[in-house]
C-alpha cells in the first residue's frame, strides 16, 4: 500500500459550479413543473432531479475522484434498485392482463385441449 | 373435525406421494411430480454413491498418506456438469410454465361459482340461483368450473389436494381457480394462508354429483322439515359457530354455549342483560353491539348467511344445552 | 510524516492511507445501505401513484410547493458550505472550516423549521396518515397520500436531525483542532452523510411536491 | 507453549471481555448468543413436535401453538441462523485468514455484537409480553391486525438488521483493505470468498427489511394504508419488499455454509480445492442471483402470470452454481488421502442433505408442482433440508473444525461421531416423512389436522427426540473439553490454510511475528509423485 499518498483537494470552481448549476436546475424544475404537459412532467422532473443528483455526487461527494472500488458500490447499488423497481413494478401494473385477455395471450385455444391433442 | 359424510382420504387413496387425483388437469401434475421425483432419486443415489465410494478409495491410512495427484481443474468436466443440469432444469422451467397455464387459464364455458374465506370459514354461492349461501362446495362431475374468490379479513388460500389447485384468496380483490371433477365423491379443501387461531380448522367439503344430482341439489330450497333443534346442532358445525363456541363449557374465543340460555351475562361495558332469544338473535345478526365481557370483538356478521328459521334453531339448540 | 503511526491512526492499521480509505469504504457503504433502505419508500410511492394518479395530482395540491422549494434551496446550499467545510479542514484552514459548518448547522435548523411549519399546516387541516385523517378531499384513498408523505419526509427528517447532531459534535472537535490536512476523516465522512440527504430531497421535492 | 498469554487470558475481567475490540473474543461471544439462541429456538420446536403428536389438542391451546412456532421461525432466522456462522466464526477467523491483526472497525464489531444483544432483548419481550403469532413472515393484514405483541418483535428485527447490516460493511472493508502482503484475491481462502459474498447480500438487503418492517409497525399503529386492504393498500407488495430481503437472506445464511465446507474438505482430503476460481465466482454469482428470484414466493399469492414466470426462469439459474459447488466438493475428494474425523464427517452429510434439499428445490421452482406443494409440509421439510441439513450441518462442521483453534483444547471424537450419528439419522426422521405429509396435502402452521396423518407426524415426533439426544451428546462432550480437554497442538488436522499457522488459541494480536510474503494459495498440499 502506498504510504506517501497525498489527498487530493477539490479545486473550488467544481464546489462554486456545482452550486450555481443545482440552484438554476431548482428553478427550473420549479417551471416546468408550473406547465401542464400531462404524463410528461414526471419523468422530466424526474430527469431534472438525475441530473442535480450527478452533480451532487461527482463533485461535492467526490466521486469523480474517487476510488474505483468506491464507484463500484455506489452505482452497483443502483443496480439493484432499479431491479427492486422494475420487478416490482412489472408485476403490480400486469396483474389482472391474465384474466382480461385469457387465451390470446398465450396462443391457448383451450386449455383443456391441450392434453395429448395432436392439432 | 367433521366426519359426518364419508370424505376420500386423502393417505389412503393415490400413490405414496400424492393423494388420489380426480380432476381432468391433476394428472398431468402427477406426471411431471413422478418425473422430478425419479430424477431427484437418482441423482442423489448416484452423488452419495460416488461420495461414498471416494470415501473408501482414498481413506488415509499408512499407504495413503500424501494426496496422489493434486489435481484442481477440468474444463471439460466442469463444463459438462455446468451445461446438463442448465439444460434439464430449462426443460423442467418450460414444463412447468405451459402445465401452469393450463391449470391458470380457464376455459370459456364456465360455470362460476363465488367463493368467500373468512376467519375461519369458507362459503359458497351460486349466482343465477335462488340457492342460500352453502358451507359445502357442489359441483356437478364433467363440468368446467371456475372460482372467484375473496376473503373478508384477513388472507387465506384455497386448496383442495385431489385436484392439486391452491390459490391466495385476498380482500378487496379477486382471485381465480378453475377444474373439471372427474369422480363423484366427497373431497377436503383446506386453507393454506396462516390466518389465525382456528386456521387449522377451516376447512370445507367439496362434493362433487353428477348432473343430474347437482341440478336436484340447485332446486331444493330451504329446510323446512328437520326439527329446529337438530338443525341448529348441524348448523353449529357446518357454520363454523364450533371454531369459538365451545358446548361443553370451556372457553375458547368466544363465551360458551352451555348453560348459557337465560343466564345472566356481564358485557364490555358494565352491563347486564339476560340471554334470551332476542339477545342471540341480536349477537347473530350485529355480533359487535353487545360484547360479553373478557372476549374480543372478532366475530363476524352472519346477517344474510342464515335465514329466520336458522337463527330460531340455534336458539332452541342453545336451549337444549341448558342443564337443570 | 506518512509510513510512521501517528497518533491518529489506530493499532490493526498499517498507515494513515490505509485507515482512511478503509473509513471512507466503510462509510459509502453505509451509504449503499441507506439508498437501498430509501428505495422501498419510492418504490411504495411509485406503486402507489401508478395506481392512483388523479388522487395524487389531487391530494399534492395541499401542499405548498414554496415552502418545499425553499427548502430544497436552503438544502443545496447547506451541501455547498459542507462541502467547503470539508476543503477549508483539508488546507488546514480551521477557523474558515467552523463558520462553514456552523453555515450548514444553520440551514438544517431553517430547513426544520419551514417543515414544522409544513406539518403543523398539514395536522390543522386534518390530512394526516388514516387513524386521524380527517382532511376533506374528493378521493377516498387520500390517506394513503399522506401517509406516504409523512413517512418518506419523516424519515428524511429524521435523517437531517441526525446530520444536525453529528455537525454539532464536528464544529465541537474541530474548535478543539483536531482536524487538520493529515486527519479529517470525520469531517469527510459527515459530509458524505450530509450529501445523501440532500440527495434523497432532491428526489423527494419533485416527487411530492410537484406533480403535474 | 502452555502458560502462553493468548487472547483468552491475555486480560482478565468481565469488563475486558464486554468492552473488548478483539474480533476473537467478539466471536465468541456472538458463537455465545447463537448457541444460546439455537437452544431456544430448538426448545419451541421440541414444543411443537411434541403437540402434533395428536390430531387435536393435546396440551396448548390454537393460539399457543401459533405463538410456538412464530417464535421458533423468528428466533432461529433472525437470532441463529442469520449471525450463525458470518458472526461467531466468521468474525474470530476472517481476520486470521487475511493475515490481519483484527476487522477495519474494530469498535463497529463491538456495537454490532451489544446491537444484536439489545435486538435480542425485544424479541425476548415480546415472547414475554403477549408472544406474537403472525408466523416469521409477518404477512399483513394479519400481523396489523392481531392483537399479540407484534411491534416488539418487529423492533426487534430491525435492530438486528443493523447489526447484521454493520457486520457486513466490516467485513467488505476489512477485505478490501486488511488483506496481508502478498495475499491477492486469488489466494483467499473459500471461506473468506463467501463470507465476501454474504456481506454484500447483508448490505444491500437487509435495508429493505428495516423498512419494510418499519412500514408494517407504523401501518399497525397509524395506518398509512399501503399494506392494509382495509385502507386501500395492497398486501401482496408487502410480500414483495419482505421477500427481497427475506430471499437473499436464504443465501445469507446457506453461502458461509459453503464456506466452511470448502475448507473442511481441503483439509482433511489434503487436496486442493478442485475448480478453485469457479468456486469463488460461483459465489458472486449466487449473491447476485439471489436478489432476483424472491418472487417464487409468490407464486400463488396473486402476483402477475408475467412475473411469475420471469421468477420461476431465475429461480432454476440459481440452483446452477449451487449445483457446480457440489460437484466441485466430491471432485476434491478424487485421489486425495481422506481423513474420516468427525468435521469430515458434517461434511458427508451436509452434501447429502443439501443435495436433497436442492433436488426438492428444483421440484418446488417448477410452477405447476408449486400450486400443489406450497404452503404444505413439503415446503417444510425443504427448507429444513437446505437450512439446517445445509447451514446447520456446515456449522458444526467448522465448529468441530476449529474448535481446537479457538479453545486451545480438544473434544472427544468418539463422543462426537455417537453424537454426529444421533444428529444425522434424527435430521433425516423429523424431515424426510415429512416430503411425504406434505406432498400428500397436508398443510402447514396446521394446529389440528386430519387423523390420517397421524403415523407420519408420530414419526417425525420421535426423530426431534432423537435430534434433541444428539445435541445433549454434543453439549457434553464441548463443555467435557472446555473444562479437562487435552491440549490442542498448533496444527491438529495438518491443514495448510493461514489460521493453522498461529498458537492454539491464538495470541491477541493473531501472530507473534511478522507474516513472511505470502506467495501461494490457500490450499497448498504435497502430491504424491513430486
Amino acid at each position: 500500500m502506498s504510504d506517501n499518498h497525498e489527498h487530493f483537494v477539490i479545486p473550488l470552481k467544481y464546489y462554486v459550479g456545482t452550486l450555481i448549476a443545482l440552484l438554476i436546475l431548482t428553478v427550473v424544475t420549479v417551471a416546468v413543473a408550473q406547465i401542464d404537459l400531462g404524463a410528461f412532467n414526471i419523468y422530466l422532473a424526474m430527469f431534472v432531479a438525475m441530473i442535480k443528483a450527478g452533480f451532487v455526487i461527482f463533485f461535492f461527494m467526490g466521486v469523480r475522484w474517487d476510488e474505483g472500488f468506491n464507484k463500484i458500490a455506489l452505482f452497483g447499488s443502483l443496480l439493484f434498485v432499479a431491479i427492486f423497481f422494475v420487478i416490482v413494478l412489472a408485476d403490480v401494473f400486469s396483474r389482472d392482463i391474465i384474466y382480461s385477455t385469457e387465451n390470446d395471450v398465450f396462443n391457448i385455444k383451450s386449455p383443456v385441449k391441450m392434453i395429448g391433442d395432436d392439432s | 373435525m367433521s366426519k359426518e359424510k364419508q370424505i376420500d382420504s386423502l393417505v389412503d387413496y393415490g400413490t405414496t406421494w400424492l393423494p388420489g387425483s380426480y380432476s381432468t388437469l391433476s394428472d398431468i401434475v402427477d406426471v411431471q411430480f413422478n418425473a422430478i421425483l425419479w430424477l431427484s432419486v437418482f441423482g442423489t443415489l448416484g452423488i452419495t454413491l460416488v461420495t461414498l465410494y471416494f470415501c473408501l478409495k482414498y481413506k488415509r491410512t499408512q499407504k495413503n498418506l500424501v494426496s496422489k495427484s493434486q489435481i484442481d481443474h477440468n474444463a471439460r468436466i466442469e463444463i459438462i456438469w455446468t451445461v446438463i443440469p442448465f439444460i434439464i432444469v430449462m426443460g423442467i422451467f418450460y414444463w412447468g410454465f405451459r402445465d401452469y397455464l393450463r391449470l391458470t387459464v380457464a376455459p370459456e364455458d364456465t360455470m362460476e361459482i363465488r367463493v368467500t374465506g373468512e376467519k375461519w370459514r369458507w362459503y359458497f354461492e351460486y349466482p343465477g340461483t335462488g340457492k342460500r349461501p352453502s358451507d359445502d362446495l357442489v359441483v356437478p362431475v364433467g363440468q368446467a368450473v371456475k372460482l372467484v374468490m375473496s376473503s373478508k379479513d384477513v388472507l387465506h388460500s384455497f386448496y383442495i389436494p385431489n385436484f392439486r389447485l391452491k390459490r391466495d384468496v385476498q380482500p378487496n380483490r379477486y382471485s381465480h381457480i378453475w377444474f373439471e371433477a372427474t369422480k363423484i365423491g366427497t373431497f377436503q379443501i383446506f386453507c393454506t394462508e396462516y390466518c389465525g387461531d382456528q386456521h387449522s380448522n377451516m376447512g370445507a367439503n367439496l362434493i362433487v354429483m353428477s348432473k343430474n344430482d347437482f341440478e336436484a341439489w340447485k332446486e331444493v330450497g330451504e329446510d323446512t322439515e328437520t326439527p329446529l333443534p337438530i338443525l341448529g346442532k348441524r348448523l353449529y358445525k357446518s357454520k363454523a359457530c364450533n371454531a369459538c363456541h365451545s358446548i361443553d363449557g370451556s372457553n375458547v374465543i368466544g363465551p360458551t354455549w352451555k348453560n348459557a340460555y337465560g343466564a345472566n351475562r356481564e358485557l364490555e361495558s358494565g352491563e347486564v342483560v339476560l340471554i334470551d332469544d332476542n339477545y342471540i338473535r341480536e349477537s347473530i345478526v350485529y355480533p359487535g353491539k353487545k360484547i360479553a365481557k373478557g372476549y374480543p370483538n372478532v366475530m363476524n356478521s352472519y346477517a344474510g348467511l342464515l335465514s329466520d328459521r336458522e337463527i330460531n334453531a340455534l336458539i332452541e339448540f342453545i336451549k337444549t344445552l341448558k342443564e337443570d | 510524516m506518512s509510513g510512521s503511526k501517528l497518533g491518529n491512526v489506530a493499532h490493526h492499521f498499517e498507515n494513515a492511507y490505509q485507515q482512511f480509505s478503509s473509513a471512507k469504504l466503510g462509510m459509502w457503504l453505509f451509504i449503499v445501505q441507506e439508498i437501498l433502505f430509501f428505495s422501498a419508500l419510492f418504490v411504495a410511492y411509485a406503486v402507489y401513484r401508478g395506481m392512483h394518479p388523479e388522487m395524487f395530482v389531487d391530494a399534492h395540491h395541499h401542499l405548498s410547493w414554496k415552502m418545499g422549494g425553499i427548502n430544497t434551496l436552503v438544502l443545496i446550499f447547506s451541501s455547498f458550505t459542507m462541502a467547503m467545510s470539508i476543503r477549508t479542514a483539508q488546507l488546514n484552514q480551521r477557523l474558515q472550516s467552523f463558520w462553514y459548518l456552523g453555515t450548514t448547522l444553520f440551514c438544517a435548523c431553517i430547513f426544520m423549521v419551514i417543515k414544522f411549519f409544513e406539518y403543523a399546516e398539514k395536522i390543522h387541516h386534518g390530512y394526516l396518515p388514516s387513524v386521524w385523517f380527517s382532511g376533506e378531499g374528493i378521493y377516498e384513498t387520500m390517506h394513503i397520500f399522506f401517509g406516504i408523505y409523512f413517512t418518506m419526509t419523516g424519515l428524511h427528517g429524521l435523517h437531517v436531525l441526525v446530520g444536525m447532531g453529528l455537525i454539532i459534535w464536528l464544529m465541537l472537535e474541530t474548535r478543539k483542532g483536531k482536524y487538520n490536512s493529515e486527519y479529517f476523516t470525520p469531517v469527510e465522512m459527515v459530509g458524505l452523510y450530509w450529501h445523501l440527504v440532500d440527495l434523497i430531497w432532491i428526489f423527494l421535492f419533485p416527487l411530492l411536491y410537484l406533480i403535474g | 507453549m502452555a502458560g502462553a498469554l493468548n487472547y483468552i487470558n491475555a486480560t482478565k475481567g468481565l469488563k475486558s471481555w464486554i468492552f473488548t475490540v478483539d474480533h476473537k473474543r467478539i466471536g465468541i461471544m456472538y458463537l455465545a448468543f447463537v448457541l444460546l439462541s439455537f437452544f431456544l429456538g430448538g426448545m419451541f420446536a421440541l414444543l411443537l413436535r411434541f403437540e402434533l403428536l395428536t390430531p387435536s389438542t393435546l396440551y396448548l391451546t390454537a393460539k399457543q401453538y401459533n405463538q410456538v412456532f412464530t417464535l421458533h421461525g423468528a428466533i432461529m432466522v433472525f437470532l441463529f441462523i442469520v449471525p450463525s456462522i458470518p458472526a461467531s466464526l466468521g468474525n474470530f477467523f476472517l481476520p486470521i485468514q487475511l493475515g490481519a491483526i483484527d476487522v477495519a472497525f474494530p469498535k463497529l464489531n463491538l456495537a454490532s455484537l451489544w446491537i444484536y444483544v439489545l435486538g435480542a432483548v425485544f424479541c425476548f419481550y415480546s415472547i414475554v409480553g403477549g408472544s406474537i403469532d403472525t408466523g416469521w413472515t409477518f404477512y399483513t393484514p394479519y400481523s396489523s391486525s392481531t392483537d399479540t405483541s407484534v411491534i416488539p418483535m418487529v423492533l426487534g428485527v430491525f435492530i438486528l438488521g443493523f447489526s447484521s447490516i454493520l457486520t457486513g460493511i466490516n467485513f467488505i472493508v476489512t477485505v478490501h483493505k486488511m488483506r496481508a502482503p502478498g495475499l491477492t484475491w486469488f489466494k483467499m481462502p473459500l471461506f473468506i470468498w463467501a463470507l465476501y459474498s454474504t456481506a454484500i447480500i447483508q448490505v444491500l438487503a437487509t435495508p429493505v427489511l428495516a423498512i419494510t418492517l418499519l412500514l408494517l409497525a407504523l401501518e399497525r399503529t397509524i395506518g398509512i394504508g399501503i399494506f392494509d386492504p382495509a385502507l386501500g393498500g395492497d398486501p401482496v407488495l408487502f410480500q414483495h419488499f419482505f421477500w427481497f430481503y427475506s430471499h437473499p437472506a436464504v443465501y445469507i445464511m446457506i453461502l458461509p455454509a459453503m464456506g466452511v465446507i470448502s475448507e473442511v474438505v481441503a483439509t482433511f482430503c489434503k487436496k486442493k480445492l478442485f475448480g478453485y476460481e469457479l468456486m469463488a465466482y460461483s459465489s458472486l454469482a449466487i449473491a447476485f442471483i439471489s436478489f432476483l428470484v424472491w418472487g417464487h414466493h409468490l407464486y400463488v399469492s396473486g402476483q402477475s402470470p408475467y412475473a411469475t414466470m420471469l421468477f420461476s426462469l431465475l429461480t432454476f439459474l440459481v440452483g446452477i452454481p449451487s449445483g457446480i459447488k457440489v460437484f466441485n466438493w466430491i471432485a476434491t475428494m478424487y485421489k486425495g488421502t481422506i481423513d474420516l474425523k468427525s468435521p469430515f464427517l458434517y461434511f458427508l452429510s451436509f452434501i447429502f442433505l443439501f443435495t436433497i434439499g436442492g433436488f426438492t428445490g428444483v421440484v418446488l421452482g417448477s410452477l405447476s408442482l408449486d400450486i400443489h406443494l406450497h404452503d404444505t409440509y413439503f415446503v417444510v421439510a425443504h427448507f429444513h433440508y437446505v437450512m439446517m441439513g445445509g447451514t446447520v450441518m456446515a456449522f458444526l462442521a467448522g465448529l468441530h473444525y476449529w474448535w481446537p483453534k479457538m479453545f486451545g483444547k480438544m473434544y472427544s471424537e468418539l463422543a462426537a461421531r455417537i453424537a454426529f450419528v444421533f444428529v444425522f439419522v434424527g435430521f433425516n426422521l423429523v424431515f424426510f416423512i415429512q416430503f411425504i405429509m406434505g406432498s400428500k396435502g397436508m398443510p402447514r402452521r396446521y394446529y389440528n389436522y386430519l387423523p390420517e396423518f397421524q403415523p407420519y407426524h408420530v414419526l417425525s415426533t420421535l426423530g426431534s427426540w432423537v435430534l434433541a439426544v444428539g445435541f445433549f451428546i454434543m453439549l457434553g462432550y464441548f463443555i467435557h473439553s472446555l473444562m479437562k480437554g487435552k491440549t490442542a497442538p498448533e496444527n491438529p488436522w495438518g491443514s495448510s490454510a493461514l489460521e493453522w499457522k498461529t498458537a492454539s488459541p491464538p495470541t491477541t494480536f493473531n501472530f507473534d511475528k511478522n507474516l513472511d510474503y505470502i506467495d501461494h494459495g490457500p490450499y497448498d498440499y504435497p502430491e504424491e509423485n513430486k
